[in-house]
């Protein structure tokens, strides 16, 4: 039997060792892989870069525990970014289960930059019906939420000072697991006009790019890759990049054996046609 | 099934939290600016009708725009709707409408309880009085509204589910044709499906390598359709397998999948005519959760080397999981189920594959009588009726004539 | 009577569901939810006839020499389980009962769902072959939305735009027509039991 | 991490390793962990069943709040158990067709709607337009019609009808081959998850 007869008929035990290694060797070295940064990515870090420490930044958290694993790390490579810079940001939710969610991340990234709540950012909350949540925003942040996510009343903290709405935000990035990204498209950048990006899982990803060239969104972040992209940009390797990691072996590793499997199948093909046998 | 309620109860859960929580900034009246900009006017002819195809426990308020929404001082951004019981009552606000809107639909269909007291609770043959505040963008509220009354009415049809019932009601149609005519000895041909062909081969290779067949009915319950159709199909295999005294092992997790199943093999050996064949124990219940089945099921294929494994039904995640190792115990693999998102693994990974529809087909084909196989003929007539809508449907809406998409749309 | 009576009462109560949907009021929905918790309850008191036939399968099976121990392991974890949950409250964390779910039940769950990580892999090596024209489209479609993982420059940016157009065209139209085709094929089976054209699954004698 | 908690982990661990061994090939260590979770799934859900189903939709209901109606499948329930015997099996099949038909009447409806009706309307809902997503939407109708013509039954591929049959199957295929390449990530996340659990664990053997 030839090499390649033998690829045919390869145990199944090789393709679970490769698999294995994949997986486990960056777990033990973890290891950074060479990530291209997409220009709808770029877009969104740029726009947060050149924008003044003081200004202010409208971040959306709208995913469920389901999907945390995709888009934490983005959520989580654009706060730091904004802190970075010294930026004022807004959080809102507008998942049923997102305000433990919110709450856990702002408050952990704010103590790594020394931010304080109230001043250098604020946790609106939660509200049902987003269309409507969304368009009472547009009229005043204080008409859907008169107090935080804290029961702290906005007039009452500092960074809330002379900011009404979305006129006085630079942007709003919206990190989403599907359905919200809608609403604010219509009723957000479609009613009140602001530049507005999302940051959303992979699969979901794909319905979205049609707004990039109707300039309605002006970045996507589409799951681990992009949030991968973005930690690079930013230069925080977080979950991402160790996600990104896996999968860029695994998939590579899962794609050579495809190769393999046909290269071995062409070769022998004429051997068995002579023989008279089939696969 | 059990979405259906999901989507009731979530639909409720809104119907009562939105309810109590949009209310809650609008009651708190916002101070106007310093300036005193003006007023805006109120909306007009505020009407209120019953919410059509419901239980009673909702009321649609309908006005015209304020003069001053989007024309006049164009200063409206938002309008309450504000009820109450009687006329001079209390008046809450029951949800905010953005400018340009003109249609509200109240509905609280949650009946107050002990615990739980629910004061805005609609029961039917309920009167209720409306007035609506229009809101300017400075936060300045208008004078109210006239005032507008309605009552809750229980309806008996649901006429947004129309289309639905004409669906059954041409579906029937086409089925009870196409059996009598089936009766009546007509020929009715029928396209060779692979995977039903195979079926046959299966079982009399399990005859000849003395082997078992296993045969998995999936995760879904006895009630699920797909399950049902598992069942059929397991009643035919069970049927000829009797034929051949080969073995047919069905590990099922759900105790009433169970009760079915054992009934279901056991006719078909009395059917057969071989109810001493009959093992009970053949057919039996590993566990109830998914995984711990699946590796039960997996311990199963890997022992007793089933010749052929069939898997009919719902599965989920844990398709690839069953046919990666049947395929390393060396069984030949059919596989049907109208999971869509684990198709793309049965077809990978199995010989032979019925999709979707073909799984509920497989009864019919297997059995090979008249009536079954006019059923067939029902669903293609049913489906060519769909294809023709899909055709002319894309070429109405692309000329503008929407008659079509109205006919097939269903409003919950 | 045996069989007759039961496949009368499929079509009786399958009608009525049927008619139901169409009457949105208050006792159509009552009977909605209640039969709802009809099937549920069916569902619980038939319990005892799983664990019946696991329990005598395994009771045999001690007999048998090289199952015994196997056997017994299956018992005894199930007796554990019920024996410490006699209060609802070990149904709370903390709980003996609770503990074996979180360092039992849960990780090998956990695990063998993890399986299917080595087996897409075997069966994408074993599949994708093209020996067929199906079996190349298949094969194609794979590869190339497996492709987006990989860091390939300016091919990334147009492989990513080639995956979004598979998924939101021939993808969406072939799960759209597949639906379609189900729901068809669901409702003429649901239509045939509530006739009792199809009455395989009903036993007799 | 507590002595109790390092414990449990190392049991979980050894369970992992044991499922894994799977792999190798067919072993006692991995028939030891079917059987056990095997029994302890069962445990579980039955004392699950009973304390939350069992009380909250038969017992509660018929003994404390005096809603007798619940009598009535709790009867059907009880039917059931004539399977124990031979000669009374038949009448569990009673309760079975009380099951089977409320199954297939809600079925019923809600394919025709959720399967059929809410597809056939997403598909025509759009205008065809002289552009790129004009294209795209007039191909998802071919496509749709395609794949239909797939499916049909009584009626030979050969000809015209088999050419549009042998497209449809193609433009199928296409589907399934990008539903199997999406799904490798979320599979390849779970082994991962799974490879971290042991690391943390063994970290905390020896390291802490």
């Amino acid at each position: 039997m030839t090499f390649l007869e033998k690829l045919m008929q390869i145990d199944r035990r090789w393709i679970y060792l490769a698999i294995g290694l994949a997986v486990i060797i960056p777990t033990i070295w973890p290891f950074d892989v060479p990530v291209t940064v997409s220009p709808e990515v770029r877009k969104i870090y740029d726009f947060v870069d050149e924008m003044e420490a003081g200004e202010y930044l409208f971040v959306c958290i709208d995913y469920d525990p389901s999907s945390m694993a995709e888009l934490n790390p983005m959520a989580i490579a654009i706060i730091n970014q904004a802190f970075q810079k010294d930026l004022k940001l807004l959080f809102v939710t507008l998942s049923q289960f997102g305000p433990g969610l919110v709450e856990q991340i702002t408050s952990g990234l704010a103590e790594d930059h020394n931010k304080v709540r109230g001043e250098d950012y604020i946790f609106l909350g939660y509200r049902p019906y987003p269309a409507i949540v969304i368009m009472a925003m547009g009229v005043d942040f204080r008409v859907p939420f008169p107090v935080d996510y804290y029961g702290t009343p906005l007039d009452e903290q500092p960074i809330m000072d002379g900011i009404k709405n979305f006129d006085d935000v630079k942007g709003v990035i919206e990190i989403t697991s599907g359905s919200t990204a809608d609403f604010w498209l219509i009723y957000g950048n479609g009613r009140y006009g602001f530049p507005l990006a999302i940051g959303i899982t992979g699969v979901m990803s794909a319905n979205f790019y049609q707004y990039l060239s109707s300039g309605q969104l002006f970045g996507i972040i589409p799951g681990v890759k992009g949030a991968a992209e973005y930690e690079k940009l930013v230069g925080y390797p977080g979950e991402g990049m160790a996600q990104m990691a896996y999968q860029v072996i695994a998939h590579t590793v899962i794609i050579l054996f495809i190769i393999m499997s046909n290269v071995a199948y062409f070769a022998t093909r004429k051997k068995r046609q002579q023989m008279g046998g089939g696969t | 099934m059990n979405q259906l309620t999901r989507i009731i109860s979530v639909f409720l859960l809104f119907a009562f939290v939105g309810g109590g929580v949009i209310a809650q900034p609008v009651e708190e009246e916002l101070v106007a600016d310093t300036l005193s900009p003006s007023a805006p006017m109120p909306p007009t002819n505020v009407r209120v009708k019953d919410k059509p195809n419901d239980p009673g426990h909702g009321l649609i308020v309908e006005w015209d725009l304020s003069p001053d929404d989007g024309a006049g001082l164009n200063i409206v951004v938002m309008y309450d709707i504000l009820r109450s019981d009687s006329p001079d009552g209390e008046f809450v606000s029951r949800g905010m409408l953005p400018s340009q809107e003109t249609q509200f639909e109240d509905v609280d269909d949650t009946p107050p309880t002990e615990d739980i007291p629910n004061p805005y609770f609609m029961p039917k043959n309920s009167n209720w009085y409306y007035k609506i505040v229009a809101i300017s963008d400075q936060q300045v509220r208008s004078e109210p509204s006239e005032l507008a009354s309605g009552t809750t009415l229980e309806n008996l049809f649901h006429w947004g589910k129309l289309p639905i019932l004409f669906g059954v009601l041409i579906f029937s149609g086409f089925l009870l044709i196409f059996i009598t005519s089936a009766k009546k000895g007509k020929e009715l041909y029928v396209r060779p499906l692979s995977g039903i062909n195979a079926v046959d081969d299966a079982i009399g290779r399990a005859t000849e390598m003395g082997k078992p067949i296993l045969f998995v009915l999936g995760l879904g319950t006895a009630g699920d359709i797909a399950t049902i159709a598992g069942f059929t199909i397991l009643s035919r295999v069970a049927k000829r397998t009797a034929e051949y005294q080969t073995k047919v092992l069905v590990p099922v997790q759900d105790p009433v999948v169970l009760a079915v199943a054992q009934e279901t093999v056991r006719t078909a050996y009395l059917e057969a005519g071989r109810p001493d064949q009959y093992d009970p124990d053949n057919v039996f219940y590993v566990t109830a959760l998914q995984f711990p089945y699946v590796a039960a099921v997996n311990g199963i294929m890997l022992r007793e080397q089933p010749a052929t494994n069939f898997y009919m039904g719902i599965f989920y995640a844990e398709s690839l999981i069953l046919a990666e190792t049947g395929n390393i115990a060396g069984s030949i693999q059919i596989s049907g189920t109208d999971q869509i998102a684990q198709l793309p693994f049965f077809v990978a990974a199995t010989d032979y594959t019925l999709i979707g529809e073909e799984l509920y087909a497989a009864s019919a084909y297997l059995s090979r009588e008249p009536v079954q196989l006019g059923t067939l003929k029902a669903q293609d007539y049913s489906k060519a009726v769909v294809m023709i809508i899909v055709i002319l449907g894309a070429i109405a809406i692309t000329t503008g004539l929407p008659y079509l998409l109205d006919m097939v749309t269903v409003r919950l | 009577m045996k069989r007759e009576i039961p496949i009368l009462l499929v079509g009786i109560t399958g009608f009525a569901m049927l008619i139901q949907y169409f009457i949105p009021t208050g006792w159509s929905e009552f009977i909605f939810t209640y039969s709802q918790d009809w099937v549920i309850v069916i569902g619980i008191l038939a319990m005892p006839l799983g664990i019946w036939s696991l329990v005598k399968a395994n009771v045999s099976k001690l007999k048998v020499p090289g199952e015994r121990f196997y056997s017994a392991v299956l018992l005894a974890g199930f007796l554990i389980m019920v024996l410490t949950c006699l209060k609802r409250e070990n149904l709370e964390m903390g709980s003996l009962h609770m503990d074996m779910f979180t360092y039992v039940l849960v990780p090998i769950q956990a695990t063998i769902f993890s399986l299917l990580a080595f087996f897409i892999a075997s069966a994408a090596y074993r599949a994708f072959r093209a020996r067929s024209v199906l079996a190349t489209i298949l094969l194609l479609t794979a590869f190339i939305v497996m492709l987006r993982f990989l860091p390939l420059g300016p091919i990334s940016t147009l492989n990513l735009k080639a995956v979004s157009w598979i998924l939101s065209v021939p993808n969406m139209a072939v799960n759209r027509a597949i639906m379609m085709g189900i729901g068809l094929g669901a409702t003429a089976t649901a239509i045939k039991i509530i006739l009792g054209i199809e009455r395989t699954y009903m036993g007799h004698d | 991490m507590t002595t109790y908690e390092l414990i449990g982990n190392g049991i979980a661990a050894f369970l992992t390793l044991c499922i894994f061994s799977f792999l190798y090939k067919d072993n006692p260590f991995y028939k030891f962990a079917e059987r056990l979770v095997a029994g302890v799934a069962t445990g579980y859900f039955t004392m699950l069943l009973f304390w939350t189903n069992f009380q909250d939709k038969v017992w509660q209901p018929i003994f404390l709040n005096g809603e007798y109606h619940y009598i009535i499948p709790a009867i059907l329930g009880i039917i059931m158990w004539t399977r124990f015997s031979k000669k009374y099996s038949w009448i569990s099949r009673y309760s079975i067709a009380f099951y089977i038909g409320i199954g297939s009447g809600v079925s019923i409806t809600v394919y025709l709607y959720t399967y059929l009706f809410k597809q056939l309307q997403a598909t025509i809902a759009t205008p065809l337009t002289f552009d790129v997503a004009g294209l795209n939407i007039f191909l998802v109708v071919i496509a749709v019609v395609s794949a239909l013509v797939y499916f049909f039954f009584s009626m030979p591929h050969k000809g015209l009808f088999g050419a549009v049959s042998r497209f449809g199957i193609y433009i199928i295929m296409i589907g399934f081959g990008a539903g199997f390449g999406l799904t490798v990530m979320g599979r390849i996340a779970l082994l991962v998850n799974r490879i971290i659990f042991l690391k943390g664990w063994l970290l905390e053997l020896f390291g802490g």
